[in-house]
């Protein structure tokens, strides 16, 4: 009773999946970075103390 | 009867759009929100009107009866949609309002053809709303604030489409308010035609002029 | 109140055609099944309380999604929000409306889409009972569905999406009620007095719940 | 705010998002090294025990099924704890946390069903039966899919945030069918041999691949689950730069 | 033109999640039938066809009667009117990505979920194949009753009456395309290609009438 | 390049709304259509842009390459509405019209952040634009002008959201459209800053001041 085919395919479908999901939070990571700096560049920042700074 | 707004703050998504507005309007006193596009007019009146959560401070009706629950219920609101269905006619919608609001203590909102005649546009309330123009329609959502009584108004650009004689037609309602002891709050980018306060939003905080 | 409710009938009646589309869907989805399943009668009457249900549930949906949407796109929403009318018997007059312009019109016709999957005199109007008690529930949880997805633009699967899993006790037991009018060993009345409470269960949870929804994703 | 507001200043600041930043920076090479190496052992450990008399090669496919579905409901219960969070302590971070949850939850689901469908299919001759712990499974990954599609049309996160709390909490009900539905209904599937009480009745020889496995695949989520959340923070502070812009812009003119 | 149809498909994305959320429907549909006919295997893959059918025309119903609102009421219709480009060639594209964006998924997704079905494989290729030819023309009737709807204020009747109906022959020569591939004596090209016939008729009568029905009910 | 009106009438519904009227704008000039709500303004306008069929009377532009199929492919319409999604960025929206609409003959938009810029929102084009303001969106629908070249547009009630600030830069914007050729009608309640011939309809029957 062996069934290779199926066992290749659940752990090659595990792999994938898991390779995407880490693959997409890198990338999701990077470009988020990316957003901020091009922001931080634009010369805008963020108001942490919202109290202080009227005007 | 006093509308007493104390250090108010509101945020749009995670910014605040102003701080520490505190304004007091006494019974017969109007204000003005004017400012630049995007200073935040109308989410004050949309925080005012109980719409929008304010993130600090508060809004209260000093003198009104005690058994109000919140503020908003002594409000009016006209924002920039009318909220009549184009589908019904002005009649359906002034008498669907006139009857879902009720009257708040202190007054009694006039019938619905005499509203419409008020805002001179008496005689064509059996059209479908979706039928008259971009001004008789506005008008049409102004005889909301006659229909049913509510002794505070906030009005968010309320003239935008109105003629001139119109715009004075509003004027006069708007002043009729205040002698029978309203209080408004407007904002808008023309004169208002009544005497008023003015509350000039920079940007960030607002500064009473 | 009753201005409110005679205003979303009317509004259903002029604009949305609300009580001919859901029918129409019905009878779509009554017409295609015997395609499916061949014209085998006696299978077509087993599972035709199934079907109904299934059709209904799913005829309950469309427009749904535009049960707060159309309010707040054109500001009467606001004006809801501001009244003194608590906000929970607002929702709950507004789901009465949708209901009687949807809901009703499908129970109504039921019996007939009975006929035409063979079913027996007892199936048809147990079904028919089932149908009126429940589908009310598939409306409140619905309006749930609706209010939170009241700020998107095309809330329209999403909504049905939220709803169909709560939905779902209210067909197990609405089917299996019909089934046990039918079947001899099943007692009918206990499903069907648990599908009566799951419809008040969420006449008051649904507004409940919707309520909050709106005052929370008001912008 | 009222009178409480101290006490949630105090809370927020026990966990303030800049804060998070700086431990999960710190925290996320050590994490990930760990997990990758237990992945290593895990998988030798997979290939290299014998197969089962009975099931032959297929008992490997547990090695990833097993906790991939534990992970399916753990995921979950963490969403749960942080939907609790969002309403009753209003925490800022609980909202990040449950956000940025679902995807990973609902690729561990994914992977739970489809490793079991492709167990099933040898071992029970279909790929798919309509039984209490496969359906109520399924209804997990709708769950997850209908959460994330919520989060993703709402484009404004403060304003999704209680409406998804509260549908996670009530989608909670979900987890305890899921555990408990082998016992409560006679299904075709398998009943809890490792995690139950009187302790495991697995033969060790599977039960050690299978712990390590469990393990690195935690490790992996919570990973995942950090740095997703870092993201999640990074992303709603570019929204809200942007928001600011518009609001200064055309000032000047 | 392109540009057109990237523009509908980023708006069906981005607003209600598009193909996620379609796929999402059309499975939620599918996990709520079992709970309504009972887990039995043999009746779910007999009744699988229709059901996949029903969910698909649903799917594809729900939000298709924004398809030209949506545009009329922010204004965009008007200045799509006013252009050179015909306006049989906009309606035929914003059919396009209103196809892609909600019929193609389903397309995809229903192999999946004729597993679920308990489907045999030949049932499954076949279904997908009828409703890869099929969907198109659902979509394609849905518009000239979203053409027609978008400013009548009382156009909600006359779409119903107007879509389903025509729907209907799509529906069952769909449904009985799929069962002829698995049951012998039945042919299953004559179906298919009526099928085929329906939907390449539609792709040219839709889009005319649409246009037709826009151009004239402009006001 | 001319713009010739002659006779025209219109219906809404079953009644006429105006008719008779004849206008003829040369290269660089404007005119302003006014007069009270429900006047007919609004349906001029969209007679004009080929959105309402006319009753009688033509509407046409002389001196356009004769391939033109229909005057209205040669004008831009700035309605009531936006026609933007809000669920698009700003420059989603506008990239979508610039390559959607394409350009006249005779003159080419110039790109979106430009047009941004030139209307005082430059550097907020990425966001979506149900996040902006009522002034700054109809300030965003205006940048649509830009990005794409027609010779004539029609527009109404363009400045009714619009910040004093933002009227000038428009009027600027209206009159180098005028300088470079361009033809404009505008109907408006407040004058729009910028020379030109007015158009009072009276409710039945346009006459030129
Ligand atoms: C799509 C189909 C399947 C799904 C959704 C599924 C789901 C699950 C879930 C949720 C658990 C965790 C239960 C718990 O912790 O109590 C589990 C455990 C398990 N499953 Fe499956 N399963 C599927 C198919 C199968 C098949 C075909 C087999 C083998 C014949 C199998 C064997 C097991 C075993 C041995 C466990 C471990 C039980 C334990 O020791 O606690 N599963 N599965
Ligand atoms: N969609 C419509 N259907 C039927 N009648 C309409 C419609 N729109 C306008 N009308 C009618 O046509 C007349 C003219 O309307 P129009 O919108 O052209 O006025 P306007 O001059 O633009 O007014 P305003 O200053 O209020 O915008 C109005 O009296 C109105 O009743
Ligand atoms: N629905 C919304 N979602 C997110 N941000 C918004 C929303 N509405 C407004 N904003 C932001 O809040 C700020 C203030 O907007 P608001 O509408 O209060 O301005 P305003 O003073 O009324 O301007 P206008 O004169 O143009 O009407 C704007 O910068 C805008 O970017
Ligand atoms: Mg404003
Ligand atoms: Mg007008």
């Amino acid at each position: 009773m062996s069934h290779t085919a199926y066992v290749v395919a659940s752990y090659g479908i595990a792999a994938l999946t898991v390779v995407a999901l880490i693959l997409w939070v890198w990338a999701d990571g990077r470009a988020r970075r990316r957003e901020l700096q091009a922001l931080d560049k634009a010369g805008i920042r963020r108001r942490s103390a919202p109290a202080g700074d009227a005007q | 009867m006093r509308l007493r707004v104390e250090g108010l703050s509101a945020k749009r998504g995670e910014d605040l759009i102003f701080h520490g507005i505190s304004v007091v309007l006494d019974a017969g006193e109007a204000l003005v929100v004017t400012g630049p596009n995007g200073s935040g007019k109308s989410t004050l009146l949309r925080v005012l009107a109980g719409l929008l959560v304010a993130e600090s401070g508060s809004v209260r009706v000093e003198g009104a009866s005690p058994d109000i629950g919140h503020p908003r219920e002594l409000c009016h609101y006209l924002g920039h949609r009318n909220a009549m269905k184009r589908e019904l006619t002005v009649m359906e919608n002034l008498s669907f309002w006139k009857s879902f609001m009720g009257d708040s203590a202190g007054g009694s909102g006039i019938d619905v053809e005499a509203a419409t005649e008020a805002l001179g546009l008496g005689g064509i309330s059996h059209l479908p709303f979706g039928y008259l123009s971009a001004g008789q329609q506005r008008r049409m959502a102004m005889a909301k604030l006659l229909v049913a009584h509510r002794p505070v108004w906030i009005l968010d650009e309320p003239t935008a489409a109105l003629d001139a004689s119109a715009d004075r037609l509003f004027a006069g309602l708007v002043e009729r308010h205040l002698g029978a002891g309203g209080i408004v709050v407007a904002a808008t980018h023309q004169p208002l035609g009544v005497d008023a306060r003015e509350l000039r939003m920079t940007g960030f905080a607002g500064e009473m002029v | 109140m009753i201005s409110l409710f005679l205003r979303d009938l009317k509004l259903s009646m002029r604009a949305g055609g609300g009580a001919l589309i859901g029918v129409l869907f019905f009878m779509t989805v009554i017409a295609v099944v015997p395609f499916a399943v061949g014209p085998d009668l006696n299978l077509l009457s087993r599972i035709g309380p199934a079907i109904l249900w299934i059709g209904a549930l799913l005829a309950c949906l469309l427009g749904l999604d535009r049960l707060f949407q159309a309010e707040r796109e054109d500001g009467s929403l606001d004006l809801m929000l501001m009244q003194e009318t608590p906000l929970v018997l607002t929702v709950l007059v507004k789901c009465l409306a949708h209901w009687t312009a949807t809901g009703l019109p499908l129970v109504i016709a039921s019996p007939l889409l009975g006929l035409f999957m063979n079913m027996s005199e007892v199936a048809i109007g147990a079904t028919m009972l089932t149908l009126l008690v429940g589908t009310p529930a598939i409306t409140l949880i619905g309006a749930v569905g609706a209010a939170v997805a009241v700020t998107l633009p095309r809330g329209g699967l999403l909504v049905s999406i939220l709803v169909l899993p709560l939905a779902i006790p209210v067909l197990i037991f609405g089917v299996s009620a019909a089934y046990a009018a039918v079947e001899d060993p099943a007692p009918f009345l206990p499903p069907l007095l648990i599908l009566v409470a799951i419809t008040l269960f969420f006449a008051v949870i649904g507004p409940l719940a919707a309520a909050l929804a709106l005052r929370s994703t008001s912008d | 705010m009222s009178e409480n507001s101290l006490a949630i200043r105090k809370i927020s600041d026990l966990a303030n998002p800049t804060r998070f930043l700086g431990l999960a920076e710190r925290v996320l090479p050590w994490l990930a090294g760990l997990t990758a190496l237990l992945f290593a052992i895990g998988l030798t450990l997979c290939f290299t025990t014998e197969g089962d008399y009975q099931q032959g090669e297929t008992v490997r496919i547990m090695y990833v099924h097993v906790p991939s579905a534990w992970l399916s409901m753990m995921c979950y219960t963490v969403m749960a704890v942080a939907a609790l969070g969002t309403l009753v302590w209003r925490h800022p971070l609980a909202d990040v946390a449950a956000r940025a949850a679902a995807p990973i939850g609902a690729s561990f689901t994914f992977l739970a069903l489809v490793t079991g469908s492709l167990w099933g299919k040898p071992m029970w001759g279909t790929w798919w039966v309509w039984d209490a712990r496969l359906t109520s499974v399924f209804v997990l990954f709708l769950m997850y899919l209908g959460l994330i599609a919520l989060n993703r049309a709402m484009d404004e996160p403060g304003k999704a945030a209680k409406v998804s709390a509260v549908l996670i909490l009530v989608g909670f009900v979900n987890i305890p069918i899921i555990k408990f539905s082998v016992e409560w209904w006679n299904t075709l599937h398998q009943p809890a041999s490792v995690l139950r009480l009187g302790g495991s009745a697995i033969d060790p020889e599977f039960l050690r691949p299978l712990l390590v496995m469990a393990v690195a695949f935690t490790l992996l989520f919570f990973t995942l689950h950090i740095a997703a959340m870092r993201n999640e923070i990074w992303r709603r502070r570019v929204t809200s730069m942007r928001r600011q812009a518009a609001r200064s812009a055309g000032r000047e003119v």
